[in-house]
């Protein structure tokens, strides 16, 4: 079942890439169509992944709200670092801190480790078991728990409906 | 003219890259080198109104034939003999 | 010290056998009566936007043939030089768990990239070697980040040479259904409305056929490369 | 013309590359760099002064006669050239590759990259 779920989805990922690349036309749906499906087969066992996002009306809604969630962080964390940089005194204090993440799904895990990377100021080391290494541009705490609050939760919250 | 200008650019880069990857006493360096060589020699053809001769070029001599040396360069323990 | 001096007196030496060619080139202004013919037989023949494809695979189809050899030939020779000797595993190191994930996600994304390049070859820049090579890079990228990700070798061979053996059966389609003097000659197929995707004859079929032959190529010369004949 | 005497002056350093130095890697570096040059000259004997590439599409002014022919009025650059190099490049490719399989054996059995260590061939 998750591996069927798991070939629809990356069949629509690869279409939806096909489109985007020809435009919508009667003989490119074929060809897209047949690529699709042949690239989906052949590496099944890798795409089992995409087997863990969850289809219901709940996780579509928070997915569209993870985006507006993301797109805020990263203007809010844009600002704050720029500031960081052009004022005179430089007040960063960088160091590596450890947090935890509730997540158990793979491609959850990389989507939040992305999301803390992409945003400046935050960037994932390494992913070990539970447990997240990030280097902060300005460590405030390097209580396990402080830190997973101040980074971790504001994206996990969503990822976790989406994926579990 | 613009045109020209990044042309001038990209042959002197070229060169400069070139004569580098003969000097140097690195072979990673004359790899990376070479690399560049292959990249800007990719736009020049765009330039030159030539787009299928710059996908290639781009594709398979700045990105395969690179990996290729390097991997090459794994198997000869870096390849430091000179 | 005479050996630098040999050695400047050759460079010059080559150096002034390029002497007339950039001293009595001038940038032509106009085509000549050669490209002039590929260029209208291109559009009014095979209804093909891409003249550089329409060459490469239907005018100089011989040489592209040769070519596909020489690949075939050149793969051979690196895959006998770094055979394995026994079939062990070597020892590579894990990739992260994001590493892992993200290059499973996004190969299958480079090769359905790899098949838009080749397939829409007649109509944009690009074609079967382009998408051959990016193919190629997709298989690249899951073999940098995983382990032990080993590709079927069984797969590759057989697209391979499925592909090759389907270039030749369509050249020799061209000689049986069209004339004598015509091998290599896509036209029987239907020439097919300007700039849909099944037009120019059987162009796109060959240079599919042509792209996923370069990237299960390519693919198992990064593989012998990878492995490097290690003891 | 710019681009002409830069691929010159490129196969000029790639074989100055190959005639002095000794590591066989460098060696095929320099090949590499000689091919690009060729590459280089045979687009720029094609090039057309203001044209553009030679894909028919929106973009180049044609018209028809009444046979219904179609012909092509604004410049395109020569579509031979690019042919020939589409197919020189992946053939350098290939090439590259032997002879650095080549390298990667001669080192296994005698454990030297230095063309100097090689005597068997000479007489």
């Amino acid at each position: 079942m998750r591996r069927v779920k798991a070939f629809i989805i990356s069949y629509l990922i690869l279409m939806g890439l096909w489109l985007i690349l020809t435009g919508f036309y009667y003989d490119e749906l074929i060809v897209g169509s047949v690529t699709a499906i042949l690239v989906s087969l052949v590496f099944s066992n890798k795409l089992v992944i995409l087997g863990d996002f969850r289809i219901n009306p709940k996780s579509l809604y928070c997915s569209v709200r993870y985006i507006f969630v993301f797109l805020i962080e990263l203007i809010k964390s844009s600002i704050d670092v720029a500031g960081r940089v052009l004022s005179p005194t430089l007040p960063i204090n960088p160091g590596i801190v450890k947090v935890r993440t509730k997540l158990k799904s793979g491609i959850g895990r990389t989507i939040l480790a992305n999301s803390i990377t992409l945003t400046p100021g935050t960037m994932t080391v390494e992913i070990r078991d539970e447990f997240l290494y990030i280097h902060w541009i300005d460590i405030k705490t390097d209580d396990i728990d402080t830190a997973t609050e101040a980074i971790v939760s504001k994206f996990e919250r969503h990822l976790e409906v989406i994926f579990g | 003219m613009p045109n020209l200008f990044a042309l001038i650019l990209l042959a002197v880069l070229s060169i400069l890259a070139a004569i580098y990857a003969v000097l140097t006493k690195k072979t990673l360096n004359a790899v990376i080198a070479s690399g560049i060589i292959s990249l800007s020699a990719s736009i020049i053809y765009l330039i030159l109104a030539a787009p299928d001769v710059a996908m290639t070029e781009a594709t398979i001599g700045a990105g395969l034939t690179t990996v290729v040396f390097l991997y090459a360069l794994k198997h000869v323990k870096g390849g430091e003999d000179d | 010290m005479i050996k630098y001096l040999l050695t400047f007196l050759a460079l010059l030496g080559i150096g002034y056998m390029f002497f007339p060619l950039v001293m009595e080139f001038s940038t032509p202004t106009r085509l000549n009566p050669l490209a002039e013919a590929y260029v209208s037989s291109s559009v009014n023949d095979l209804n093909m936007p891409n003249v550089v494809t329409a060459i490469v695979v239907s005018y100089r189809g011989l040489d592209t043939l040769g070519e596909v050899t020489v690949l075939f030939l050149a793969t051979a020779g690196v895959g006998f030089l770094l055979r394995k000797r026994n079939h062990e595993a070597i020892f590579r190191r894990q990739g992260s768990e994001i590493l892992r994930i993200g290059a499973s996600f996004l190969a299958p994304l480079i090769i359905v990239f790899g098949v838009y390049i080749f397939t829409h070859g007649h109509l944009s820049p690009g074609g079967g070697f382009q998408g051959g090579v990016v193919m190629a890079s997709g298989i690249l990228l899951m073999v940098l980040a995983c382990k032990e990700f080993s590709f079927s070798h069984n797969l590759i061979h057989f697209v391979e040479s499925l592909s090759g053996v389907g270039y030749v059966l369509m050249a020799l389609t061209g000689l049986l259904l069209i004339g004598f003097d015509s091998f290599l000659d896509p036209r029987f197929l239907p020439k097919g409305e300007w700039l849909s995707l099944f037009s120019s004859g059987a162009v796109p079929i060959i240079y599919s056929l042509i792209g996923l032959k370069v990237g299960s190529e390519l693919s198992s010369v990064i593989d012998s490369m990878q492995t490097g004949g290690e003891k | 013309m710019l681009v002409l005497i830069s691929g010159v002056l490129l196969i000029i350093i790639g074989i100055w590359a190959m005639l002095t130095r000794k590591n066989i890697i460098r060696i095929i570096i320099g090949f590499s760099i000689v091919d690009t040059g060729v590459h280089m000259i045979i687009v720029a004997i094609g090039y057309i002064k203001n044209a553009t590439a030679p894909i028919i599409d929106s973009a180049v002014n044609t018209s028809s006669d009444i046979s219904g022919a179609v012909h092509v009025n604004s410049l395109i650059v020569d579509p031979v050239p690019s042919a020939l190099v589409l197919t020189a490049i992946v053939i350098g490719l290939a090439v590259t590759a032997l002879l650095l399989s080549f390298a990667i054996r001669l080192y296994k059995v005698s454990g030297s990259l230095n063309i100097d260590d090689y005597e068997e061939l000479k007489w």
